[in-house]
């Protein structure tokens, strides 16, 4: 790690900074946000956006650029640095995520920006940054939907970073090791979502928790808090939250396919087509979910966490503990 | 089946657990329950005395704790001693029970009487068959208890719980003196197992005149208990109980307790140099005996006449046991326990039947109560040492013994003798004879009838034991009850036909002499009253004993309470109070340093810390 | 080494800047917020110091839990309302004082003292490493910190519940 | 070159920070952020003498993780009384919680 100089170092992270953003920031946030609005056209039979571009693809771009040349506002009596602050936290926590997840594999090793030996717990210690980030937008825009919604947001999130803890644990257990790499090669012949059914499931449910989406999307419940946390975002402001968002949820995705589906393993097309087919499958599915289920009420949701997730995560935990102290 | 007997005391307390608990909501108001453990309890008791009869003998023993090296064993003792109390004390408690049903029927604390009653009960047995001093000294407390509960059970009479107080009270300075004895034993024998303390006797390790002293102490609990003189005050007081109480506990049961004590602990006694314990114990039993009788002439309550001839009666067997007497003493505590309870359930019926419990209030009643008229005269009979009742042959048993041993106190008896015969005879006259005085004057009471049938029945049985329990020891048959029961080193004496003719002379004449007062008038008791007014006014004022007890007791205990109270209120407290001013000015001095802010302790602490360190780091 | 250097003075002032912020901002959310970057720099400072498992637990704990906590407890309690409340106490000037002597005794030992150096491979401190090393002799360490989280869960709960 | 001294020194400032947090803020939460700090500083140094001074060995580094645990510990129950504090008088300020005052 260290015989490069540290210029080289210092000018990795920029080009990785610059791809990773423009790259996740294009791909994900904007191909993300319409495939949603297709899906979820789809699933509600209607047409959905059709008319900029071919087949409607580049409404999103249109919405940006839209978006690009709106007024920033700035509510009266707002924390401004607080306000202003919280639009940069929420993205590049998300955004930080891709730093471990392993996109594919060349003959020189596999495509990931760095292969930490803490990866896992890395990524949860990011992911876990968004939360004061949500937390500042809330607070900082003077409003109380806002902070409703912020303080929703980060009782949710604190909640569902327990059982999504659990799981990275009971996996980390199985690979034998912290690193994203590793846990991808520990399921060259069984994939974990085999062996561990029941962690993929509640993996999956606080995942979505987590991202605040549908059915646990209390923290932008329009009926009740307008629009939550971002309520008084203007612009480009707004986009970027919509970048963290969607960055998180791909984030998500793609962990979800690297702990339980192999990550880019697969037979004879290119491992990164591998890994996209797998991560554009489990977006579908959190969408498919967002647009099928009602909302839950906070109680439930907290209770649900509390009272089921973790303790089922535990069972899990200490079931696994047995069988690999048994196995070994 | 013997060494079951720790089961025995179980019923009554498992009895008296239900009927507190859910007394009114069980069969008869939890009167059936009590009933049924302590008939349970009887009847395991004679089973129980038919086997020691048959040779059996247990000693259940149970290492409690050890204190230091000297463990504390405890346990229960079955011998004919004890299988004999406690066939008698199930048998007449019982009865007694049974009669209650019918004497206290339309209380308002009916379940409570019987809770207690079997209380007592427990405790009695228990005491009963204690093998060492911590449980006998268990039950005694117990039985003192109940005795306070059961006196003071009409509380809201004021003479029921001043009663009740005294008994209390006057009973616990005994029991002090008894914990001492206690005590003194266990520090020189290390044990307070019967047989380890009579084996250590035996040896030789302890005598003289400490063991005299440890006797008299033990004996003091005993005084206490069964009323002896001069602890005897508290006896006619605690006939404001229900009668069924003054027959079980204050007649045939509790206050034998110290007979059946010093019965117990005969060796202690007798292996005293010289038999000095046990000439104290026949003497306060002569004592006894004569003071009760004499008290007993002049008192119109049915139930305190009744009370002093109890008092006399232990008197006797206290004068038997000392007079080495063992066998008679103990015979003497049977048979009175049967004739005496007899009696005081009749009298119990009287009262029932009249509404009071003043004899010149009562009379005529022969026609109206033909059972209670007839049971009660053959305990009378019984009492006053009449052939063949069962009274005559142990109280000749005793005077033959106090004969044997010392004229003085054979003197006593027979005295005694003459006087039972006269207020017993007294008694009978004021309550049968003549016509009806009219009963109770404040309540509207039609003619006298006679009790119900579960009040009747219990007396004939009595009646019955009365008059064939006597034979037992009698020495026509060999008296089987001293084979049975005897101590070891002695031998009973039989009696001489004189020594009978002239306690039963005693007996006729106390008789004759009622009768030349009362049915033949040859002697007016008035012009007796004239003519000897000192006399009367003693027995009347009881001796004067409670007059001196309450000038030097209780208004001597003022005082020194008084004392006391003004040491502790201006001495003691203005000790306590200059501390606390003290305590109060330094704190209005130090108050300042108390800001009750975390920031100002927080950063003295910085500062202690910083200075430690710097000074820590120049040195 | 120049890097090493670059990124030490770095992260230091971040965390100094920020933790200025912390101790002296009168809006106590700022004061929150700015926690986070100090202790990212903390946390910087660990991954030079190759402790990467310790950086991890510092985000996810510190960053991620306890900055949070706070916030919500701000937000619960006054929130920014105080703002026109002075937020020292009369001891400033003491307190700065005794601070700053802390920091300065600290200070001098911290550079007085000939460290010695110690002598040794520095091994990777993997997480695996870290976990025999907690299951192994730190073991009763390891427990007791166990027991102490519990019960701190259950006091924690019990405290906060509402009386009704 | 970064010596164990310019940790220490680094840690010392935080540490003076920390303290100065403590001692002059009136706010509870305000000095338990001050507290978090001085742990911080001493937490650095745990890692920085594991590193510099005991290389070989594990236990500076544990000590860490365990100082995090407490300190996570500690905030939860500190804040928890701060809210209990704040429900029953209405203050989150320490000089106005003075009813120990004597």
């Amino acid at each position: 790690m260290d015989v490069m100089p540290w210029y080289v170092e210092v000018l990795r992270a920029i080009v990785g900074t610059i791809i990773i953003f423009s790259a996740v920031a294009i791909v994900t946030a904007m191909l993300g946000v319409l495939l949603e609005r297709r899906i979820s056209a789809w699933i509600q039979s209607r047409i959905g956006p059709v008319h900029v571009g071919p087949r409607g693809l580049l409404q999103t771009v249109a919405n940006t650029v839209k978006l690009l040349q709106k007024e920033y506002i700035l509510p009266r009596n707002a924390d401004a640095v607080i306000f202003s602050s919280a639009v940069i936290v929420v993205p590049l926590a998300a955004l930080l995520d891709y730093v471990v997840l392993p996109f594919g594999t060349t003959r020189a090793g596999p495509l990931i920006y760095r292969d930490l030996n803490i990866g896992v717990l890395y990524f949860a210690a990011t992911s876990s940054l968004i939360v004061v980030g949500i937390l500042m937008a809330g607070w900082g825009s003077n409003n109380k939907y806002a902070l409703l919604g912020g303080l929703r947001s980060a009782a949710q999130m604190v909640s569902y970073e327990i059982p999504i803890g659990l799981v990275l644990i009971t996996i980390a257990m199985l690979a034998g090791s912290l690193s994203t790499v590793t846990i991808v090669n520990a399921q060259t012949h069984l994939w974990f979502i085999v062996s561990q059914p029941v962690s993929f499931v509640i993996f999956f449910v606080a995942a979505i928790a987590e991202v605040n989406r549908a059915p646990f999307d209390l923290v932008e419940a329009e009926s009740e808090l307008v629009a939550g946390y971002f309520s008084e975002y203007t612009g480009m402001r707004f986009a970027l939250f919509q970048l963290g968002e969607y960055g998180e949820m791909f984030a998500m995705a793609a962990l979800a396919v690297t702990l339980f589906f192999g990550g880019w393993q697969g037979p004879v097309l290119p491992s990164v087509v591998w890994f996209l087919i797998k991560l554009y499958v489990l977006v579908f599915v959190f969408m498919w979910v967002r647009w099928t289920y009602p909302r839950f009420r906070i109680d439930q949701l907290l209770n649900f966490s509390w009272k089921i997730l973790i303790p089922v995560a535990l069972a899990n935990l200490v079931v696994t503990a047995f069988f690999v102290i048994v196995v070994h | 089946m013997t060494s079951l007997v720790w089961v025995i005391p179980l019923l009554p307390l498992a009895a008296f657990v239900a009927v507190t608990f859910w007394g009114e909501r069980l069969p008869g108001r939890g009167a059936y329950v009590s009933i049924a453990g302590i008939v349970l309890a009887g009847a395991a008791g004679l089973v129980v005395l038919a086997d020691v009869i048959g040779g059996a003998r247990a000693d259940v023993t149970y290492t409690w704790l050890t204190l230091g090296t000297r463990p504390l064993v405890v346990g229960f003792v079955v011998d004919p001693l004890s299988a004999v109390m406690l066939a008698m004390v199930g048998v007449v408690a019982s009865l007694i029970t049974i009669y209650s049903v019918g004497y206290m029927a339309g209380d308002p604390r009916y379940p409570r009487f019987f809770a207690y009653l079997s209380l007592f009960q427990f405790s009695m047995l228990f005491l009963v068959l204690a093998d060492n001093l911590l449980f006998i000294y268990a039950g005694w407390e117990l039985v003192g208890l109940c005795s306070y509960l059961l006196i003071g059970f009409w509380f809201e009479r004021p003479a029921a719980s001043r009663a009740a107080l005294k008994a209390f009270v006057v009973t616990r300075v005994g029991d002090f003196s008894m914990m001492i004895g206690i005590l003194l034993l266990f520090l020189h024998t290390g044990s307070l197992r019967f047989d380890e303390i009579f084996r250590a006797l035996g040896a030789g390790t302890f005598g003289g005149p400490t063991l005299t002293l440890a006797a008299l102490l033990v004996f003091g609990g005993a005084v206490g208990k069964s009323a002896q003189v001069p602890l005897h005050v508290w006896l006619p007081d605690a006939m404001e109980g229900p009668t069924p109480v003054s027959a079980l506990i204050h007649a045939a049961t509790m206050v034998a307790a110290g007979v059946y004590l010093v019965a117990r602990a005969y060796p202690l006694f007798f292996l005293t140099p010289g038999h000095q314990a046990l000439t104290i114990v026949a003497y306060v039993g002569g004592i006894t005996a004569l003071a009760g009788a004499t008290m007993g002439l002049v008192e119109n309550d049915i139930k305190r006449v009744l009370a002093y001839s109890t008092m006399s009666q232990l008197g006797y067997m206290f004068l038997g046991l000392g007079t080495l007497g063992y066998t008679a003493g103990m015979f003497h505590l049977l048979t009175h326990a049967v004739f005496k309870a007899l009696l005081f359930l009749a009298a119990g019926s009287i009262i029932h039947a009249v509404g009071t419990n003043d004899m010149k209030r009562m009379g005529g009643l022969t026609r109206a109560l033909p059972v209670t008229f007839w049971t009660f005269l053959i305990g009378t009979l019984a009492l006053t040492a009449i052939p063949p009742f069962a009274g005559f042959f142990s109280k000749d048993a005793i005077l033959v013994a106090a004969y044997l041993h010392d004229k003085t106190l054979w003197g006593l008896g027979l005295a005694g003798a003459f006087l039972t015969s006269l207020y017993m005879g007294r008694l009978c006259w004021f309550t049968f004879a003549g016509t009806y005085r009219g009963g109770d004057p404040e309540a509207a009471h039609g003619a006298p009838h006679e009790s119900p049938r579960v009040m009747t029945v219990p007396l004939i049985i009595l009646a019955a034991l009365a008059v064939v329990l006597g034979w037992v020891g009698a020495d026509v048959f060999g008296n089987p009850f001293a084979r049975f029961i005897s101590f070891p080193e002695l031998t009973a004496a039989p009696g001489t036909l004189g020594l009978v003719g002239a306690s039963l002379a005693a007996a006729v004449l106390g008789w004759a002499a009622a009768g030349a007062l009362y049915p033949w008038r040859l002697v007016s008791p008035a012009a007796l009253r004239q003519g000897l007014p000192w006399l009367y006014t003693l027995l009347v004022r009881k001796y004067y004993v409670d007059v001196v007890y309450d000038w030097v007791f209780v208004r001597g205990g003022a005082v020194i309470v008084w004392i006391a109270d003004a040491f502790d209120r201006y001495a003691i407290d203005g000790l306590v109070n200059l501390l606390g001013w003290l305590a109060r000015q330094v704190g209005f001095g130090v108050r300042v340093l108390q800001t009750g802010r975390e920031e100002t302790y927080l950063l003295l602490a910085a500062l202690g810390a910083l200075v430690i360190v710097v000074v820590r780091l120049v040195w | 080494m120049v890097g090493e250097a670059l990124a030490f003075y770095l992260l230091a002032a971040i965390t100094l800047a920020s933790g200025i912020v912390v101790v002296t901002s009168p809006n106590l959310v700022h004061s929150a917020v700015a926690l986070v970057p100090a202790l990212l720099g903390v946390t910087g400072l660990y991954i030079l110091l190759n402790a990467e498992f310790l950086a991890g637990v510092q985000v996810l704990i510190y960053a991620g839990g306890i900055t949070v906590l706070i916030l919500f407890v701000i937000m619960l309690t006054e929130g920014a309302t105080g703002l026109r409340v002075p937020q020292r106490n009369e001891q400033g000037p003491i307190g700065a004082a005794v601070a700053g002597a802390a920091a300065a005794v600290l200070i001098a030992v911290a550079t007085r003292t000939p460290w010695a150096h110690g002598a040794g491979v520095l091994p990777s401190y993997t997480p695996g490493a870290i976990g025999e090393s907690f299951l192994g002799p730190n073991l009763l360490l390891f427990e007791g910190t166990s027991v102490v989280l519990l019960v701190t869960l259950v006091g924690a709960i019990l405290i906060a519940r509402k009386e009704d | 070159m970064i010596t164990l001294t310019h940790y220490l020194v680094l840690s010392a400032l935080l540490f003076g920070l920390g303290l100065y947090a403590v001692l002059t803020r009136r706010n509870s939460v305000a000095m338990l952020m001050g507290i978090e700090l001085m742990l911080n500083a001493a937490n650095i140094n745990l890692v920085a003498f594991n590193k510099y001074a005991a290389p070989g060995a594990m236990q500076g580094q544990i000590f860490a993780l365990i100082v995090i645990t407490i300190a996570a510990c500690e905030a939860a129950v500190g804040l928890a009384l701060i809210l209990a504090a704040y429900r029953r008088f209405e203050t989150t300020y320490v000089d106005e919680l003075d009813t120990m005052k004597g």
